[in-house]
């Protein structure tokens, strides 16, 4: 079985599904207990998961906790959830993040509580699923169903224009991800044609291409695919996560649904942050076609530097918080994506920390645009003025997080911007030009934030903002808890960064040899 | 003269239900209760399918070899069987609250039926024919059920007309190809295409035939361009009825043509994967794309499911390839449609009033607001067709891309993933109205037993199956046409 | 001599069809279209086809043209085409497309020497006589025979049931009825359901 | 003895002049006619072929084709019949409300 | 002793302790004043303690005692390692003394100053982070955790620049909170510098750490990335169509990117003069004595890296020169007593930059002590003033306050005269350094002129300024003017006392801190500081403190007698603008930096921002590519629609198409 003797990622990943069933039996009318039912289940999780991280062999680098049961055995689909040194992060992040945003909701969702509780329980399991997923069949299970809480959570408790954002939002990645299913089965018949086993399992495939479940050791790869249909095939996941994540241009989605989710921030946080899209990058197109992934880095950079500078710029123009945080979050996955195809193991750590780190920062900063909503009625900074005298603990901690996702050395997002630039540098694929001109987007990104904080937080307090409440203690404790985490990992990201060495090692040996064989 | 021997067990399930529907017919004289009848027809569907059960692996054939009953066959037989009880089901308040209640309804489906079951059964060009025309006749009258409404009356007889044009290029087919090779038996003509040295003139006479033989077909599936009958058929009948076309007749001419093609036409295989490949690239796309436009519901229904044909062409078209498993995904894919189909076309029901306007999409806004049971429902069904995870459909999609692109189909592949793109938006605006509108003034659904049965059974069904698929999947794997090849 | 026959039966079969598909009056039509059936069946006769020759002329000349005209008639549908045609343009291409096909066969019919079509050394004159054909009913095609019996029966239910027209009336007019008042009632009893 | 083919390419032009019946004439009952003169045709190619092989199987078909016909026919009319009597017309191209 | 080292870990302690106490804890505000206070106090004493500590080092055979203390390893993947380390050498411990002592003394200042002001604790708790991140900055012991410093003090500028961010302007007409973005965001520009230069470095050189370190956990040694700077000496980065470059130099310029940034130099001064929009002690400690002067530190601690790019190097002495020039003659033009300071800290820290671009470090170092003591001196004091002429920051509304405020006189006067390099006062012999080390040592007679230049005109709007406050007749008579309390006047005292005697920390002949800082820079083996003085150096030093003297006067003379101080009115022009028109306005507007950045750069970006995202993002991509998609399938779908005609006949025809081909395919195949 696996080094516990339990399903403990099985349990974290269904637990939230347990408690989503649960709720539909509490009555409709009692809003109390369903709070404290959904909260509870997603404290639980994240409490259940935390020896994920205890319990973590940080010597090995392929999969752990493994549970595997088979499912639909003719065909070589199995249920197979485990972790290694990248997803445990997203899987933590995922079981953290979501118990705060239940406490968001408690304030602003007035009709049809238990719904929108179910929906983000809902929404938990299958973004735990998706990162926890080691089996093609069931990662695209868990990566389209994520979709439809996401939708209905926009449409049904979204802003005036949330029909479209749903819809976009649905329809976009739906179509893209399709592409691929056609992916998955190019490579499920591939592996079984060249090595008679025909499964989605990926550990099996990852070691078929070469990667060896001891850091350090090269494996010898068995599934050997010409260049087209590996271009072809790396095609195809890239287009699904690149919308997902999304890259420039494919992003234009994600703007109009952070924009018209519903203002609170849980579905931006739990659905909209969650980068199953970079995660997909890693664990697919870098690690299942190393050869391509290296062909392919020079123009992904090249899209990647484009996000980084295009997402800052748009940025600069919003009024509604919203859409910035979108933009913002945007800009910051140009840098993820950039440190990805650095193809090295300090850009794909950091590629890794970003996302991570993009995931708390601006989830933060999202619960605090719901903050500011709950209270003003609107996001809109030109009708915001002098907010932090008004409710300095929130213009107080709304600063922090924004300082955070500026980038400022000893938070988060520093850590990584830093390690994937410098990845990205010592990249044989990108090389120092584009650090160059990634760097301007830090120049940027503290322009259209400082901006937005300045129109909103600083100034004279006009009438209409001059009455506003501070945040309640439950408020400060969503923040707060949020900040602490930030700092943390910004003081000591080693506590990340050491748990993913082992798979990046080999991500990185991987991607070594196979710059070695196409270089000449 | 000397009676043959004949094998009562293969046809057994098709005596069954045709004895009972007489049976029916006679009952119609003395019951009074409709509703009565519409229930015993019901067990009649549960007692044949339960009479197959002890067939399987049977691999038999009776009449020279004019029927055969192997595991495919008998698949079919019970997604057939399990249609017509779920037709029932849907039908059993339909009928009494349109004033169109007649016992000759369910004989007239279980006539259906038993023609549905010749088609997957019959190993023989004149079974499969007569099989199709009682089918033809069959739906004719139930298309036209609900005369005097004028749409049902249209509906029928724009049905009448194609399908006797259609039929009088089967019949020419059937004779060119007897023509070319002697026999009408499909396991004869392929001995006989095994026997031809190359391509002789003979062989090309017989994929003439074959051609119009698939036309014939290809408009019970409706397959492009033979499926232009498809919507404006779909609106007109009555819903229960489309519902049980658009599954039923499809399942049926799909059983007969994967047969026909799987069994007779293997040699020819170069010859006409192409085109069939095509043709069933156009009905993709042209039916999930004129699908973009509807605002009426049952036409948006009946375009998908030409859409759908394609997709099931595809597992058809992998068929008999080496290694590829496109009967099994074909098998697969009508299961999860039919459930999927069977249960949207419910839903609609239950939003049916008097008018005709009730299909249009904003009855169904707000739905989830006064019904949310139903709209969970229909958003279930709505994934499944688009094709979500977690759902038969998804399953059955992949299935058959993953036989078709095994099969070498690649680029149909790739066409079958951006119309399920496409497709995904209308479904999704159906969701959309249910979920995040709100409701519209005026209509009430009105669900009663049959139909909440009905519905729970299938959407059940799909949620089951895509997420345990392993059941149907290790049937219709080991559905693999075992006779005549 | 059979040439002859032939090629006149052939001749009146082919302005039979033609002139069928011209004539503006339905009844017209159906004369012409028992003239055609007539001279098909007279090819059954030189295709050694005698019992296929009876059924022809009974079934379809005696039957179905009947009916035909009887519909005709009785409908007074002799000319419903007066009015200008609102798809004329379809009238050329589907001309065109008849003329295509018919070329697809013709093509077909002489590019290649039906091999197989030709005649088979031991010619049996009686090979579909009456006799013969009567116990391969009843014993080969037992099963499409005992098939289109109940396409019949399923024919005669369809036109049973196409027919009842004024009960059919009626039985809306209740329905209607019975939706007016009892809506409301039905209504209470699924939000009960549901509530 | 008269050639099969000659027997097929008369059916072939029987069969294309009711499909072309099919397509241009509007009145149903003829559109109907028609269609029984494209089952005629390909009758006739049966029995030519079945006369070629010598072969029973050919017509046995002709005479079930006949029957279905029949049946065909006795449905179609009293179907015709019903939409007379609520339209008041034949012409095929007046029922056309279902569209778009 | 040497198990002490923790010691200087207490250093950064306590003021962070400070501010979390302050932030989480205190809400009282004279507490906060007290409690800050005390830990900065602390800190210095600390400070001290360390030096004491490192003292007692055994001296290592290559020489340079150090004290390297590790806490944890920071980021490690694969090679990249960093340690969250802590180094106390020499130059650690002049700038650590500097911070934590002029820092105690304005900390203190602060209580009486701030009084009655808004938010004192948030205050104070920035004051006390402030202190925390400056020592990080000359506490790191890798290029990294400087920077965590050096983006902390940018923090701490723009949360107290942004103090009265409620408030729309104020003096002298500048919007605070949109000063502080403004320090902020050029600040970036230069750290983007920083970046690259990190990454440069780390990509060449293999480290980020200065020096060899302890080893890590895993027993691992960081090598310091000074030691190996000669490995790319000679090394050319290929920049395509623009030649080859340097590494070193691109390297040392990209640093010079950073340095303009945080020091104010030309071209990324335009935020200092703005940042005045902070409390007056704000501008003190940030501002003027040691924030600014972190760039300074950098090129110092960095020093073989532009030893060895002679091009770099001169480019940073064209840049420190160009500055000291332009601030100063901006400073000639200003009317707000804290923006001629701030354009005099500029031209100030132009002097150090050349010095230490020179190389003359402890010139360097030395200026940068003394200015740090007698600009803070002049900074507190010109907070007495507008203090006492009850916030007004207008010199054109003061005038004749000797009398009024004679402590803040006598103490101005100091250090003005410190600044304007008066012997004997601090600012004299640092200064002389400077240019004396210029005009000999470093071969840069040009620059040395420029420099002597620019100290004359120093002393002469030091001598304006002095004349405009305390001399004449006071020009705005609705106020009466007050001396401040003791918690004012004691720590201007101590800091003039530091005025007068700072020139002895260096003085010739003694150089202590040339000593001290030796082992810092020099190379192993090489022989103590040797310094011997020439009579040119003298001649020169007796000159330069003439001319700057006269020049004073002259400053002082101008606008105290005569017509040009009778016309000197509040809200007029100065009245030498009349005889030097446009030049007198450039001077007053900073040389056009910021209007040629706001039309250039902010309005530009601004425009094409709402183009590219209202335009070309949401009518572009969105509207386009992506929506149009969507319409093109209706579209498809309405045409296809259309040929669903409702005839029958039409359905048949396409049917007999579909036969036609199939028919025709299997006919021809």
């Amino acid at each position: 079985m696996n080094q516990l003797g339990f399903p403990l990622v099985s349990l974290v990943l269904w637990l939230p599904t347990l408690g989503a069933l649960a709720l539909l039996f509490v009555p409709r009318d009692n809003v109390a207990t369903q709070r404290m039912l959904a909260f509870g289940v997603a404290l639980v999780t994240f409490l259940v998961s935390l020896p994920l991280l205890f319990a973590f062999n940080f010597g090995i680098s392929s999969f752990q906790f493994v549970d595997s049961i088979p499912w639909m055995q003719s065909l070589g689909i199995g249920y197979r959830v485990s972790v290694d040194g990248v997803s445990l992060w997203f899987v933590l992040l995922t079981t953290f993040m979501t118990p705060l945003a239940m406490v968001m909701t408690w304030d602003t969702v007035r009709q049809n509580f238990r719904t929108f509780q179910l929906l983000l329980l809902l929404l938990e399991s299958g973004v735990i699923g998706v990162f926890a997923a080691q089996d093609m069949f069931l990662f695209y299970i868990f990566f389209e169903f994520t979709l439809v809480p996401t939708a209905l959570l926009i449409g049904m408790y979204g802003g005036p224009d949330r029909v479209r954002a749903a819809t976009k939002a649905f329809l976009y990645p739906f179509a893209a991800s399709l592409f691929m299913l056609l992916g998955i089965i190019g490579i499920y018949l591939a592996h079984g044609q060249q090595t008679g086993t025909y499964t989605f399992d990926m550990a099996q495939i990852l070691a078929s291409r070469g990667f060896s479940a001891t850091p350090g050791a090269t494996g010898q790869p068995t599934l050997l695919l010409t260049p087209t249909v590996e271009r072809l095939l790396f095609g195809t996941f890239f287009i699904a996560f690149a919308v997902k994540m999304p890259l420039w241009p494919f992003h234009t989605w994600l703007v109009l649904a952070h924009e018209q989710a519903s203002s609170d921030g849980s579905v931006d946080v739990l659905a909209l942050l969650m980068k199953l899209g970079g995660y997909g990058f890693i664990r697919y197109n870098i690690q299942l076609f190393p050869e391509v992934s290296r062909w392919a880095a020079p123009v992904i950079g090249v899209l990647a530097v484009i996000q980084i500078l295009y997402a800052a710029w748009c940025a600069f123009a919003q009024t509604d918080i919203k859409r910035l945080l979108a933009y913002s979050s945007i800009s910051h996955l140009g840098f993820a994506a950039l440190g990805m195809f650095a193809l090295n193991e300090l850009g794909v750590s950091g590629a890794v920390f970003q996302m991570i780190s993009s995931g708390l920062v601006t989830g933060g900063l999202f619960f605090a645009a719901g903050m500011i909503y709950a209270r003003r009625g609107t996001r809109d900074v030109t009708e915001l003025s002098g907010l932090w005298k008004v409710t300095p603990v929130l213009g107080g901690l709304t600063l922090a997080l924004v300082f955070a996702s500026i980038g400022l050395p000893g938070l988060s997002g520093f850590i990584g911007e830093y390690t994937i630039m410098q990845g990205a540098w010592l990249s044989t694929a990108l090389g120092w030009r584009f650090v160059a001109l990634a760097a301007i987007g830090t120049i940027l990104a503290a322009a259209y934030f400082l901006h937005m904080y300045q129109r909103s937080f600083m100034g004279d307090v006009t009438p209409p903002n001059a009455n506003l409440v501070d945040l309640t203690p439950r408020e400060i404790g969503i923040l707060g808890a949020l900040l602490v985490v930030i700092l943390g990992i910004g003081v000591y990201p080693n506590f990340m960064l050491g748990p993913m060495q082992p798979t990046m090692q080999q991500i990185a040996q991987v991607l070594g040899s196979a710059v070695a064989a196409v270089t000449p | 003269m000397e009676l043959p021997q004949v094998d009562i067990a293969v046809v057994l399930q098709i005596a069954i239900v045709f004895v009972w529907a007489m049976g029916m017919l006679l009952a119609v004289l003395f019951v009074k209760n409709v509703r009565a009848i519409g229930l015993a027809s019901l067990v009649g569907t549960v007692v044949a399918a339960l009479a197959g059960i002890p067939l399987w692996n049977a691999n038999r054939s009776t009449f020279g070899g004019m029927l055969a009953l192997d595991n495919y066959a008998l698949t079919l037989n019970w997604i057939f069987l399990g249609i017509t009880a779920i037709t029932i089901l849907i039908s059993l308040d339909y009928l009494p609250r349109h004033g169109i209640e007649q016992g000759e309804y369910y004989v007239l489906l279980l006539f259906a039926t038993g023609a549905m079951m010749l088609l997957g059964q019959g190993n023989d060009l004149i079974v499969l024919f007569l099989g199709l025309e009682l089918l033809s006749i069959t739906l004719y009258v139930l298309a036209g059920f609900a005369y005097p409404r004028l749409s049902s009356e249209e509906a029928a007889m724009k049905y009448l007309l194609v399908g006797a044009f259609a039929a009088g290029f089967l019949v020419f087919g059937i004779a060119l190809v007897y023509g070319a090779s002697g026999a009408s038996n499909l396991t004869a003509i392929n001995t006989f295409l095994a026997q031809q040295n190359g391509r002789t003139d003979d062989v090309s006479l017989l994929l003439v035939g074959a051609a119009l033989v698939v036309v014939g077909f290809g408009y019970k599936i409706a397959m492009a361009p033979f499926h232009m009958w498809t919507p404006d058929v779909y609106e007109g009948s009555p819903t229960p009825v489309a519902a049980f076309m658009s599954v039923g007749a499809k399942s049926a001419g799909f059983a007969a043509l994967t047969r026909f093609l799987v069994v007779a036409l293997p040699a020819e295989r170069a010859v006409w994967v192409p085109i069939l490949a095509a043709l069933a690239a156009v009905t993709m796309i042209v039916g999930n794309v004129s699908a973009v436009a509807q605002t009426n519901v049952k036409r948006m229904l009946a375009y998908s499911s030409v859409g759908h044909a394609g997709y099931i062409l595809m597992g058809t078209l992998a068929g008999n390839s080496t290694g590829s498993r496109g009967v099994e995904a074909m098998l697969f894919y009508l299961v999860a449609y039919s459930l999927t189909n069977l249960a949207a076309f419910a839903v609609l029901i239950t939003l049916e009033q008097r008018g005709e306007s009730a299909w249009s999409l904003d009855s169904f806004a707000g739905l989830w607001e006064r019904q949310p049971w139903l709209a969970v429902a229909m958003g279930i069904c709505m994934f499944s067709l688009a094709g979500m995870p977690l759902t038969a459909g998804f399953v059955g999609k992949f299935y058959v891309f993953a036989a078709a692109w095994q099969a070498g189909l690649i680029w149909l592949t790739v066409v079958g993933v951006v119309t399920s793109a496409i497709s995904a938006f209308f479904y999704l605006r159906i969701v959309v109205q249910m979920f995040m509108r709100s409701p519209a003034a005026g209509v009430r659904p009105v669900i009663d037993r049959g139909l909440d049965i009905g519905i729970a059974i299938a959407t059940i069904g799909i949620l089951v199956f895509g997420i345990i698929p392993t059941p149907i999947v290790d049937l219709v794997q080991n559905s693999i046409v075992a006779l005549g090849q | 001599m059979e040439y002859i026959v032939f090629v006149v039966t052939a001749i009146i079969a082919a302005v039979g069809a033609v002139a069928m598909v011209l004539s503006k009056n339905a009844v017209h039509s159906a004369l012409f279209l028992l003239l055609n059936f007539g001279a098909i069946s007279v090819l059954y006769l030189l295709l050694r086809a005698p019992f296929l020759f009876v059924v022809q002329l009974i079934v379809y000349a005696g039957a179905i043209i009947v009916l035909f005209l009887f519909v005709v008639m009785l409908l007074g549908a002799e000319r419903v085409e007066d009015t200008p045609d609102s798809i004329a343009w379809q009238r050329p291409l589907a001309i065109g497309l008849g003329i295509l096909l018919l070329l697809e066969a013709l093509y077909v019919a002489f590019s290649r020497t039906v091999g197989a079509v030709t005649p088979v050394a031991q010619r049996n004159e009686d090979f579909a006589s009456p006799e013969r054909i009567g116990q391969a009913l009843f014993s080969t095609y037992l099963l499409p025979f005992e098939i289109t019996s109940v396409v019949l029966l399923a024919a005669i239910v369809g036109v049973v049931v196409l027919s009842k027209r004024s009960g059919r009336v009626e039985q809306a007019q209740r329905a209607l009825e019975h939706d007016a008042d009892g809506r409301s009632e039905q209504m209470e009893q699924v939000m009960e359901r549901v509530g | 003895m008269v050639p099969t083919n000659y027997f097929v390419i008369l059916s072939a032009i029987l069969f294309t002049v009711g499909v072309i019946g099919v397509l241009t004439r509007r009145n149903a009952l003829v559109v109907f006619m028609s269609v029984e003169l494209m089952l005629n045709s390909a009758n006739l190619a049966l029995v030519a072929f079945a006369q070629a092989r010598q072969s029973l199987t050919g017509q046995i078909l002709v005479f079930f084709v006949i029957t279905v016909a029949a049946a065909e026919v006795a449905v179609g009319l009293a179907l015709l019949v019903a939409i007379f009597r609520s339209r008041r017309t034949l012409d095929v191209d007046e029922v056309s409300t279902l569209r778009g | 002793m040497s198990n002490l080292t923790w010691i200087i870990l207490l250093i950064p302690a306590f003021p962070l302790l400070g501010f979390l106490v302050n932030t989480f804890f205190i809400r009282d505000e004279r507490t906060a004043g007290r409690v800050a206070s005390g830990a900065v106090i602390l800190a210095f004493v600390m400070a001290l303690l360390s030096i004491a500590v490192l003292q007692a080092q055994p001296e290592p055979a290559e020489g340079g005692r150090r004290i390297d203390y590790i806490l944890w390893e920071w980021i490690s993947v694969g090679s990249f390692r960093v340690p969250f380390g802590f180094l106390f050498d020499h130059l650690t411990a002049v700038m650590a003394l500097l911070v934590t002592g002029v820092g105690a003394i304005i900390h203190v200042y602060s209580i009486g100053y701030m009084h009655g002001d808004v938010r004192q604790v948030r205050f104070f708790a920035y004051l006390n982070l402030f202190i925390f991140s400056m020592l990080m900055l000359i506490m790191g012991d890798n290029m990294l955790l400087l920077f965590l410093g050096w983006e902390g003090v940018g923090l701490c500028s723009f949360l107290l620049i942004g103090h009265y961010f409620d408030r729309r302007s104020v003096q002298p007409g500048i919007n605070p909170s949109g000063a502080a973005v403004k320090a902020f965001v050029v600040n970036r520009v230069g750290d983007v510098g920083m970046l690259l230069a990190m990454a440069a470095i780390f990509s060449r050189l293999g480290s980020l750490s200065f020096y060899n370190q302890d080893p890590m956990l895993d027993g691992r040694i960081v090598p310091g990335f000074l030691a190996h700077v000669n490995d790319i000496a000679f090394a050319q980065l290929d920049l395509g169509a623009f030649g080859t470059i340097g590494i070193a130099t691109a390297i040392c310029l990209l640093i010079l990117l950073g340095v303009t940034g945080k020091s104010a130099q030309v071209p990324l001064f335009v935020w200092l003069p703005d940042a005045m929009a902070g409390p007056t002690p704000v501008s003190a400690l940030i501002h003027a004595a040691t924030m600014v002067t972190s760039g300074v530190y950098l090129i110092a601690r960095v020093q073989p890296l532009f030893q060895a790019s002679p091009t770099a190097a001169g480019w940073v002495v064209t840049i420190g020169v160009l500055t000291a020039l332009l601030a100063a003659l901006a400073a000639v033009a200003q009317f707000d007593i804290k923006r001629v300071l701030a354009y005099s800290t500029i031209s100030q820290l132009g002097y150090m930059i050349v010095a230490v671009g020179m190389g003359a470090v402890s010139a360097g170092m030395f200026h940068l002590l003394t200015h740090g003591i007698f600009k803070a001196l002049l900074f507190l004091a010109a907070g007495s003033v507008i203090h006492g002429a009850h916030d007004h920051q207008d010199m054109r509304r003061m005038g004749g306050l000797r009398t009024k405020m004679p402590t803040t006189y006598w103490t101005y006067l100091v250090g003005a005269l410190a600044l304007a390099g008066i012997f004997p006062f601090a600012g004299f012999w640092s200064k002389d350094e400077i240019i004396s080390y210029a005009w000999f040592n470093g071969g840069r007679p040009v620059g040395a002129i420029l420099l002597i230049f620019a100290s004359m005109i120093t002393a002469f709007y030091m001598g304006r300024q002095i004349a405009l406050i305390f001399f004449g007749q006071q020009r705005d008579t609705t106020y009466t003017p007050h001396e401040s309390g003791q918690i004012i006047t004691v720590p201007l005292i101590i800091l003039a006392v530091g005025a007068v005697i700072g020139g002895l920390i260096n003085f010739p002949g003694l150089h202590w801190l040339s000593d001290f800082l030796h082992p810092v820079f020099a190379t192993p083996g090489a022989p103590p500081v040797d310094e011997t003085y020439t009579l040119g150096q003298g001649i020169l030093a007796v000159v330069t403190t003439l001319l700057a003297a006269a020049s004073g006067y002259a400053g002082w003379y101008l606008y105290t007698h005569g017509a040009v101080a009778r016309r000197v009115r509040i809200g007029q022009p100065d009245p030498l603008y009349r005889y030097n028109g446009d030049i007198w306005t450039g001077a007053e507007i900073g040389w056009g930096f910021d209007w040629f950045y706001d039309h250039a750069i902010v309005r530009p970006y601004r425009t094409a921002s709402r183009f590219l995202s209202d335009v070309y993002d949401r009518q572009g991509i969105d509207g386009t590519l992506v929506d149009g998609t969507g319409r093109l399938m209706g579209r498809a779908a309405e045409s296809l629609r259309g040929a669903q005609t409702g005839f029958i006949r039409n359905y048949v025809l396409i049917f007999l198409v579909g036969v036609v081909l199939m028919v025709g395919y299997f006919a021809l195949s």
